[in-house]
């Protein structure tokens, strides 16, 4: 008897869903101009998209959605699939821009064309492989990691390291563009003479949680530079490892070149404790003079270096931008290299080496590859 | 009329060294009911846990002698080999799905099935069930014993009556069943619930199935049996014919021992005080041993002997006095109320208690002697503490000298007071709950079961050790034991509990007959009968 | 008395009536809820999902509780994925053999957890939970480390990391056009959404009529009244159906995937018709009390096995469904939320510890995906926040799975302290009362 | 009743199943050791972690003794007791506390917090007696999951605390804004050749295990651990093992509260969100190697389990990391024996109930 109530109220239910039906569709009938899509990690697992997508928002009210992934990226796939799902079912919608583009795009992307096939999808700092996202995405943004493997060795030298320590861990490792990276890294490092050292962190995915890789971090830094002495440039490839790692080799005036992901928000201000809160939010040069401040405190100053530019900001700006030109019509089809270059490079104040992505000889024409000069903290 | 379809023939069977069964033979024909009657510990169960080969028995070194069915010898191994050999068995507490429908209930496991494509393909276990075929033979089982109640009712709710029906329609609805075994029938039934029953169980025997019938009620047995078998501590007494004996008999054979304990001074010597406790109405209800309504007066300074068959509430007087066991009804304690379901106020006001469950109650097993003495006197009146204001610490060399003092008087025999509980023959670990019992220091003692598995050493000791606290420290004790003989050695007084009311008062020096009567309670039913004839034969 | 009634009713379906009350507020709060979205993800969630919740109502019907172990018939589907892609085949052979290599693995795993439940008897479902942990340590030991570690594996191949050690995080299974498995079997057909709903709400009727006549067969004295009230909702949902389809709205370029849905009816009537089956009446025996199940010559511990087994296998296809629509495989984290989704489904539907079947496990998918569809919009309109919509997700998940199980158990501990003597038949005290026999001999 | 019969029966043959399984990963933590040292890893250091990470965990494990003594089993809900202590501690700093003082706050709060929470937990389980360690799961999970909603939502002003960028609390918040960082860990800190020896959290660590000692001994104690033992038992010596459940609940959570606080300060991070969502089974864990069962657990027991568990854990990373370079078998090996001796535990919790 119970039952045929559940078998009740679910037909109930879908009836009355049915209901809606025509108010549905008279909604979606409405096409205003185009907006754009951003989608964005949340902001615990990272914060910085998260604001940057806040920002473009604030800039462009009334076109600029943003939607976030789930907050468990790893195990939430379908969660993934319903974001765009979403995004795709409102035909105002022209756009959208993954930052980042996590593992499990492809899947919901694949899904979003199957429905909307005229929509361009701008791919930013993906972890997937190159040429499955190269298969879906109209425009792939990336920080040169590869490069940035052979830079990190060089401005690590040039800081006056002895030693090059590379933290990271099989699931990420498994991401091409971290093993090039590290790859290159290595080759690098040994012409110039330094020490390469590869440590495994625990995965803060696992079950270790995050807290057993920044745990794993507190205690291994300080060992290494027990080891291989204060000259030792420590880098990693996650997220979660930074803070504890700029803290111990801040603390300890160890060398540290570059966040994984290369950002002035990135890392420092938590693992450094720097109070921005109000009108400083978003100024840059500020978090820079605030982390000089600090890191000098310490006496550390000269022996960290960074990127400029916040990378996540950098890119939501570029792909929500460049989407409006899209759609305004003053882009050269899809995928148009200098709209691009120029306004990264207006955003970054800076001068920016492109490249197009390779993976196994085949050269990506729609993934884009940006590299700029390190600034010494 | 004259197949034989049962044989036992001298079966022994003892359990870690004590002899519970003592050669016993005897015979079931084609349609005969045979009554099998004992006391507790008679060696009834063991008999037919034998007949049931339950693991029980193989667990424990199997049995020696034989068995035969249908004049063939057979060795049965499991319940299941039972069932097959064609005994069946209507248990004494349910073995029924509550879940299920009755049909479902009667075909448990014997469902009929037919095939369908895959089961042909894969095995039988995947034909389907053929509800409509079951539903017919549950139905003609049902009928067979005219029982009027559809066949798809559930399980649960239905009164108890019924519910022993259906145990029986599903014993008859195996095909090949050749005997029946009823342990207790009718124990739970109403009266005329009873009078069904038997008629029923008659009309099986007429059609030609063995029926070993186990009851008390000797009027009952009087009705129906043709024969009746006795056991007495596990050893046959005798097999009659029933037109060659006689209530009263039967009772005199069941209970008649001779007496392990002697007395040595009988009761009418001493004066006891005024009434310590009195019950009025007084009902427990205690799963399997309920108390139905009790009126008692416990003299100060006398030991009161309860006596009376497993499952008619003599064990939940005790458990509901202590408030272990929800009960209603007036309890007086020296002048006051007791709280009842409230332990803590019934051992506040000057009760003490040894539980007959000795492992599940009685003791913390892997605790210390010396914990399980102090144990209830600690929680309850904070001695054996350091009172540190905030915390009270336990006292270590308190207790240990109060457990010494204890271990000596008592004669424990441990290494030591540190030594777990647990790891104590039973006779020790009866007298480490006496122990903590006395350490309350109580006004009225209760205790039940004191010699259950116990070696017979032992048992003197601890009724001397009663009869002393009695005699030298006039402690009240209130003492329920299944067996006669020790409650007749040294109680004052021994009332006769039987289905959950009192049957009677007894000197302890009165006839095993009348003993044997008040047990099976056939003395008020056999006066009632008397009076009424015209129905006597249903 | 009929206030009590309802009150029972109520806690009974405490959970499901959340639930629907739950996504009606949604609905209403949220502003923006295309309906074709909403159906068109629906229902392609439900079809990934479906037969991984069908897959623990067996294990509820044997007395195993909610299996969390069929974490573990997933690695067993995606061990075969693996496989499968190494020697890159696919399209109906590549699933074929898909489906032919996860059977016997899931078999076996099956058997091992069934093993494990049998020794942690009582503590089926947190050892269920426990053992995918675990399993999924030896899982990672094993695609992590012993492919190119110990197995040798050619280093440039797509699956393998650059480093040719382990695998990589993600594989994309390729379109079933570059001989992939994605849509293998989803894509060989499709129909829309509303002409099956109108097929289901036909049938439906059918059913309804044929097992009223069944009843009557078996002269059960049913109110006709539930009947006559199920026949009327069918008929008015098949009426707005009717005139969807007449109307030709939006929702009719929803489609559904035809061989998907006719592998889960038919999964839905195998396990119907398994419960009908002598071995489906063990497993309910079983369940519902393994002592007597026992003294009836029942081999408990062996079909409780076989239940895991079922279940398992059950899982490792409704993986493989699962996986074959997604069309990208997390490697190393594609299984690890089934369990606790799956079971968090299955109690949405209004099924317990003791007490699940199909009708649970549909209307539970339906309502749970509902949710997970509608949550963002809630924490958007309610918290103004999407963020904390995620939150509010997760809590859902979890809460729901604790709110069941507590109102499961305190309802039955509430019956036992109600009817004490009764639990003389209850199984456990049963055998407590067998053995205290021994003693008294 | 015979589940506790055969509880009762068990329990001796548990221990030395145990003994046996502690025995195994006792030498499997030598032979990691001897091989770290002759890998050179630098032992001492490694000993300096195994220590402080002792210090850390330990209490937290200790928060299952109460728990499984009263017969709730592993307190599989001791994120309750964390979150508490979060909540104690984020305050404290909101407030502006610093230091030792900061800490201290930090404890009172959490107390607080965790009496009131263990008592409604207590509650709850009375009411589900028979599969608590199932239900306690799911209730520390959604209490974790409902504080993702608190942290982002509760109005905390500290620009320390809050998002770099906007509104809620960060993910991890540095004790270094109140200075709390490693405050026990660096009191009376001294150095054993490279081995560093956080004498102030051992003390803490130490402190509350007597305490925790000195409870069981106390009246209360032994009340809870017979009841946890043989509740019939208590029940007839006129105990109310409902209550004494409650109290053994409270007194666990609250354990976990300072338990968290105490890891918080000598990991230097507060941290928020979903991290305690998977604490417990490591701490169960831990109190299972340590020779506890399901249903029997002793402050000896958390010392050793901690102390064996948190060392393989420590030496277990380095010591794969140089064996099998690329692979992360360490984070296997974690996962595999930590459950694995959850698992084996499971199989001994009232031996099942045989049929």
């Amino acid at each position: 008897m119970k039952r045929c109530g559940f078998a009740v109220l679910s037909v109930c239910f879908l009836v009355l869903a049915f209901a809606f039906v025509t108010v549905g569709s008279a909604l979606v009938e409405a096409a205003p101009v185009g907006k754009v899509a951003i989608v964005t990690n949340t902001v615990s697992s990272n914060e910085e998209e998260y604001r940057s997508a806040q920002v473009a928002m604030e800039k462009y009210p009334d076109r600029v959605v943003h939607r976030t992934w789930p907050d468990n990226v790893a195990k939430e796939q379908e969660q993934m699939i319903t974001v765009l799902q979403k995004i795709g079912a409102d035909p105002s919608i022209k756009a959208v821009v993954l930052n980042q583009a996590s593992p499990g795009s492809n899947a919901a992307v694949d899904k979003l064309r199957e429905i909307r096939d005229d929509m361009l999808i701008i791919y930013c700092n993906y972890s997937e492989n190159a040429p499955d996202v190269a298969k879906r995405a109209d425009i792939g943004l990336l920080g040169n990691s590869m490069e940035m493997g052979t830079r990190i060795a060089i401005q690590a030298k040039k800081l006056g390291a002895k030693t090059l320590i590379h933290y990271s861990f099989p699931r990420h490792l498994s991401i091409p563009i971290f093993s090039v990276r590290r790859d290159n890294m290595k080759k690098k490092a040994e012409e110039l003479g330094l020490t390469f050292l590869e440590v495994t962190a625990p995965d803060p995915m696992s079950d270790a949680g995050v807290s057993g890789t920044q745990q794993f971090i507190m205690e291994d830094v300080p060992k290494k530079i027990n080891e291989y002495g204060k000259d030792t440039a420590f880098n990693g490839t996650n997220c979660a490892q930074q803070i504890p790692m700029i803290k111990q080799v801040a603390d300890l005036g160890g060398i540290y070149v570059v966040p994984c992901c290369p950002s002035p928000f990135h890392g420092f201000p938590t693992a450094l404790g720097i109070d921005a809160s109000g009108d400083k939010k978003y100024d840059v040069e500020y978090i820079i003079g605030a982390t000089r401040e600090k890191l000098k405190e310490k006496g550390v100053l000269g022996r960290f270096s960074n990127l400029p530019v916040p990378g996540a900001l950098l890119l939501s700006h570029t792909g929500v931008e460049y989407a409006l030109m899209w759609m305004d019509g003053k882009t050269n089809g899809k995928m148009d290299d200098a709209v691009l270059k120029k306004l990264m490079e207006d955003f970054a104040g800076v001068q920016v080496d492109f490249e197009k992505l390779q993976d196994s000889g085949v050269v990506y024409d729609n993934l884009l590859l940006y590299i700029m000069d390190f600034i010494v903290y | 009329m004259n197949t034989c379809l049962l044989n036992i023939k001298n079966v022994s069977k003892e359990y870690n060294g004590n002899q519970v069964l003592k050669d016993v033979s005897f015979s079931v024909m084609k349609g005969e009911i045979h009554a099998l009657v004992g006391e507790n510990g008679a060696g009834k169960s063991t008999l037919m846990n034998i007949l049931f080969g339950m693991p029980v028995i193989h667990s424990t070194g199997g049995f020696k002698g034989s068995i035969e069915i249908d004049g063939k010898r057979s060795s049965i191994k499991s319940p299941v080999e039972a069932m097959r050999a064609g005994i069946g068995m209507v248990h004494q507490e349910f073995m029924l799905i509550p879940g299920y429908s009755i049909t479902e209930n009667i075909k448990i496991n014997r469902e009929t099935t037919y095939d369908n494509i895959i089961s042909r393909i894969l095995s039988k276990q995947l034909q389907t069930l053929d509800r409509v075929k079951m539903a017919k033979d549950a139905r003609r089982a049902l009928d067979s014993l005219d029982i009027g109640i559809e066949e798809y009712v559930k399980i649960e709710g239905l009164p108890v009556g019924y519910k022993q029906f259906i145990e029986i329609a599903r014993e008859i609805d195996k095909e090949g069943l050749k005997i029946l075994v009823f342990d207790e029938p009718t124990a739970v039934l109403t009266e005329t619930e009873a009078a069904n029953l038997l008629s029923a169980v008659q009309r099986l025997a007429a059609n030609g199935i063995g029926i070993v019938f186990i009851s008390h009620r000797l009027d009952e047995i009087m009705d129906v049996a043709d024969k009746v078998t006795i056991l007495r501590d596990g050893s046959l007494v005798v097999t009659k014919e029933k037109k060659d004996t006689d209530p009263h008999e039967i009772a005199q054979l069941m209970v008649g021992r001779t007496v392990s304990i002697r007395r040595n001074e009988t009761a009418d010597q001493k004066k006891f005080g005024s009434s310590i406790l009195s019950l009025k109405n007084f009902h427990v209800e205690m799963p399997g041993e309920q108390v139905k309504g009790v009126d008692l007066e416990v003299k100060e300074g006398e030991i009161l002997g309860i006596g009376g068959l497993a499952g008619h509430g003599k064990l939940g007087i005790a458990n509901g006095i202590m408030g272990i066991y929800p009960a209603t009804g007036e309890a007086v304690f020296d002048g006051r109320q007791l709280k009842p379901n409230d332990s803590k106020n019934s051992i506040r006001s000057g009760l003490a208690f040894v539980s007959e469950d000795r492992k599940g109650v009685g003791l913390l097993l892997d605790e210390s002697i010396e914990m399980n003495i102090v144990f209830t006197v600690m929680q309850m009146n904070n001695s054996f503490t350091h009172d540190l204001g905030f915390a009270k610490i336990r006292n270590a060399e308190a207790i240990r000298k109060h457990a010494k003092k204890m271990i000596d008087d008592l004669d424990i025999r441990c290494t030591s007071s540190l030594q777990a509980a647990g790891s104590l023959s039973g006779g020790n670990q009866q007298k480490v709950c006496l122990a903590r019992a006395l350490t309350q220091n109580p006004r009225l003692l209760l205790i039940s079961e004191p010699t259950r598995g116990i070696d017979i050493g032992a048992k003197k000791l601890i009724l001397d050790l009663l009869l002393e606290l009695n005699r030298k420290h006039n402690m009240t004790i209130i003492m329920t034991s299944s067996e006669l003989a020790e409650l007749r050695s040294i109680c004052d007084r021994i009332v006769i509990v039987c289905e959950g009311r009192i049957e009677g008062i007894l000197p302890p020096d009165a006839s095993d007959t009348d003993f044997g009567l008040m047990m099976s309670g056939s003395q008020r039913r056999l006066k009632v009968k008397t009076g009424e004839t015209g129905h006597g034969g249903h | 008395m009929r206030g009590r009634k309802i009150t029972e009713w109520i806690i009974d379906n405490l959970v499901p009536i959340i639930f629907v009350l739950f996504t009606i507020v949604g609905f209403s709060v949220s502003d923006d809820v295309p309906l074709v979205f909403f159906f068109r993800e629906l229902s392609s969630r439900f079809f990934r999902n479906i037969i991984l919740v069908l897959s623990l109502v067996i294990p509820v019907i044997a007395g195993l509780g909610l299996n969390f172990g069929i974490v573990i018939g997933a690695m067993a589907a995606q061990a075969a994925l693996v496989l499968v892609r190494f020697f890159d085949a696919g399209g109906i052979p590549g699933t074929l053999l898909w489906f032919a290599l996860s059977f016997p693995v899931a078999l076996f795993l099956g058997y091992l957890t069934g093993k494990l439940f049998n020794k942690t008897r009582g503590q089926e479902m947190i050892a269920g939970l426990i053992v995918g942990f675990f399993a999924n340590g030896v899982y990672q030991f094993v695609f992590l480390y012993c492919v190119g570690g110990l197995i040798k594996v050619p280093a440039d191949h797509p699956m393998v990391k650059p480093d040719g050690v382990g695998l990589r995080a993600t594989i994309d299974m390729g379109k079933p056009a570059e001989g992939g498995l994605q849509y293998a079997i989803d894509g060989i057909a499709k129909m829309p959404l509303v002409w099956a709903l109108l097929l289901a709400s036909v049938i439906g009727l059918v059913v309804l009529f044929f097992i009223y006549r069944k009843r009557r067969m078996l002269n059960r004295a049913e109110s006709k009244f539930g009947y006559y009230f199920k026949a009327a909702v069918l008929l008015v949902a098949a009426f707005f159906l009717a005139g969807e389809i007449r109307g030709n709205t939006m929702l009719m370029n929803v489609e559904i995937p035809l061989v998907t849905s006719v592998i889960v009816v038919l999964v839905c009537i195998m396990t119907q018709w398994l419960v009908e089956t002598k071995l489906g009446q063990d497993f309910n025996s079983v369940g519902k009390s393994q002592y007597i199940s026992k003294v009836s010559g029942i081999d408990v511990d062996r079909k409780r096995i076989i239940a895991v087994m079922m279940s398992t296998v059950l899982a490792a296809f409704g993986q493989i469904i699962y996986l074959q629509d997604m069309g990208t495989f997390n490697t190393y984290s594609s299984h690890e939320q089934i369990g606790m989704f799956s079971v968090a489904a299955l109690l949405v539907g209004g099924a317990s510890v003791a007490k699940a079947n199909i009708g649970h496990a549909i209307l539970g998918t339906i309502l749970f995906n509902a949710m997970f569809i509608i949550s963002p919009e809630i924490g958007q309109a309610v918290f103004g926040q999407v963020l904390l919509g995620e939150y509010f997700r997760t809590f859902m998940v979890y809460g729901v799975i604790g709110l069941a199980l507590g109102i499961y158990v305190w309802k039955t501990n509430r019956q036992k302290s109600l009817l004490i003597i009764k639990e003389a038949s209850d199984s456990v005290s049963g055998y407590a009362s067998g053995n205290s026999q021994e003693v008294k001999n | 009743m015979a589940d506790i019969k055969a509880g009762i029966r068990k329990s001796g043959r548990l221990i030395k199943g145990f003994g046996l399984a502690r025995l195994i990963l006792g030498i499997f933590f030598i032979f990691l050791m001897t091989l770290g040292f002759f890998l050179n890893l630098g032992i001492g250091e490694i000993i300096g972690d195994i220590l402080r990470r002792v210090g850390m965990n330990g209490i937290l494990v200790l928060a299952m003794v109460p728990s499984i003594q009263s017969g709730t089993g592993p307190n599989f809900a001791l994120p309750i007791g964390i979150v508490c202590g979060l909540l104690g501690i984020v305050y404290s700093i909101e407030w502006g506390f610093t230091g030792l003082m900061c800490l201290l706050v930090g404890f009172g709060m959490a107390v607080i917090f965790a009496t009131v929470a263990g008592y409604i937990y207590g509650r709850l389980l009375n009411s589900v007696k028979g599969a608590e360690m199932m239900i306690a799961t799911y209730t520390g999970f959604s209490v974790v999951a409902l504080f993702c909603l608190a942290w982002l939502m509760l109005p905390f002003s500290n620009p320390g605390m809050s998002w770099f960028l906007g509104k809620g609390l960060r993910e991890t918040v540095q004790l270094d804004i109140a200075e709390a960082g490693q405050v026990f860990n660096n009191f009376l800190m001294f150095k054993v050749g490279s081995a560093v020896i956080p004498t102030g959290l051992l003390l803490v660590f130490g402190l509350l295990c007597f305490l925790v000692y000195l409870f069981f001994q106390s009246k209360t104690g032994i009340a809870i651990s017979a009841g946890g033992m043989n509740p019939k038992f208590a029940e007839a010596s006129g105990l109310d093992i409902d209550r004494n459940r409650i109290i053994a609940n409270i007194l666990s959570t609250i354990l976990g509260a300072i338990g968290i606080i105490v890891y918080s300060q000598s990991y230097g991070f507060v941290q928020l969100y979903a991290a305690p969502l998977m604490m417990a089974f490591p701490a169960v864990a831990a109190v299972l190697i340590g020779g506890a069962t399901a249903s029997r657990a002793r402050v000896s027991h958390v010392i050793i389990g901690t102390t064996l568990f948190q060392g393989l854990m420590t030496i277990s990373m380095p010591v794969t990391n140089v064996i099998f370079a690329g692979a992360d078998l360490s984070e296997i090996v974690r996962a595999v024996i930590q459950n694995g001796i959850i698992l084996y535990a499971l199989t001994q919790v009232k031996g099942g109930l045989k049929i």
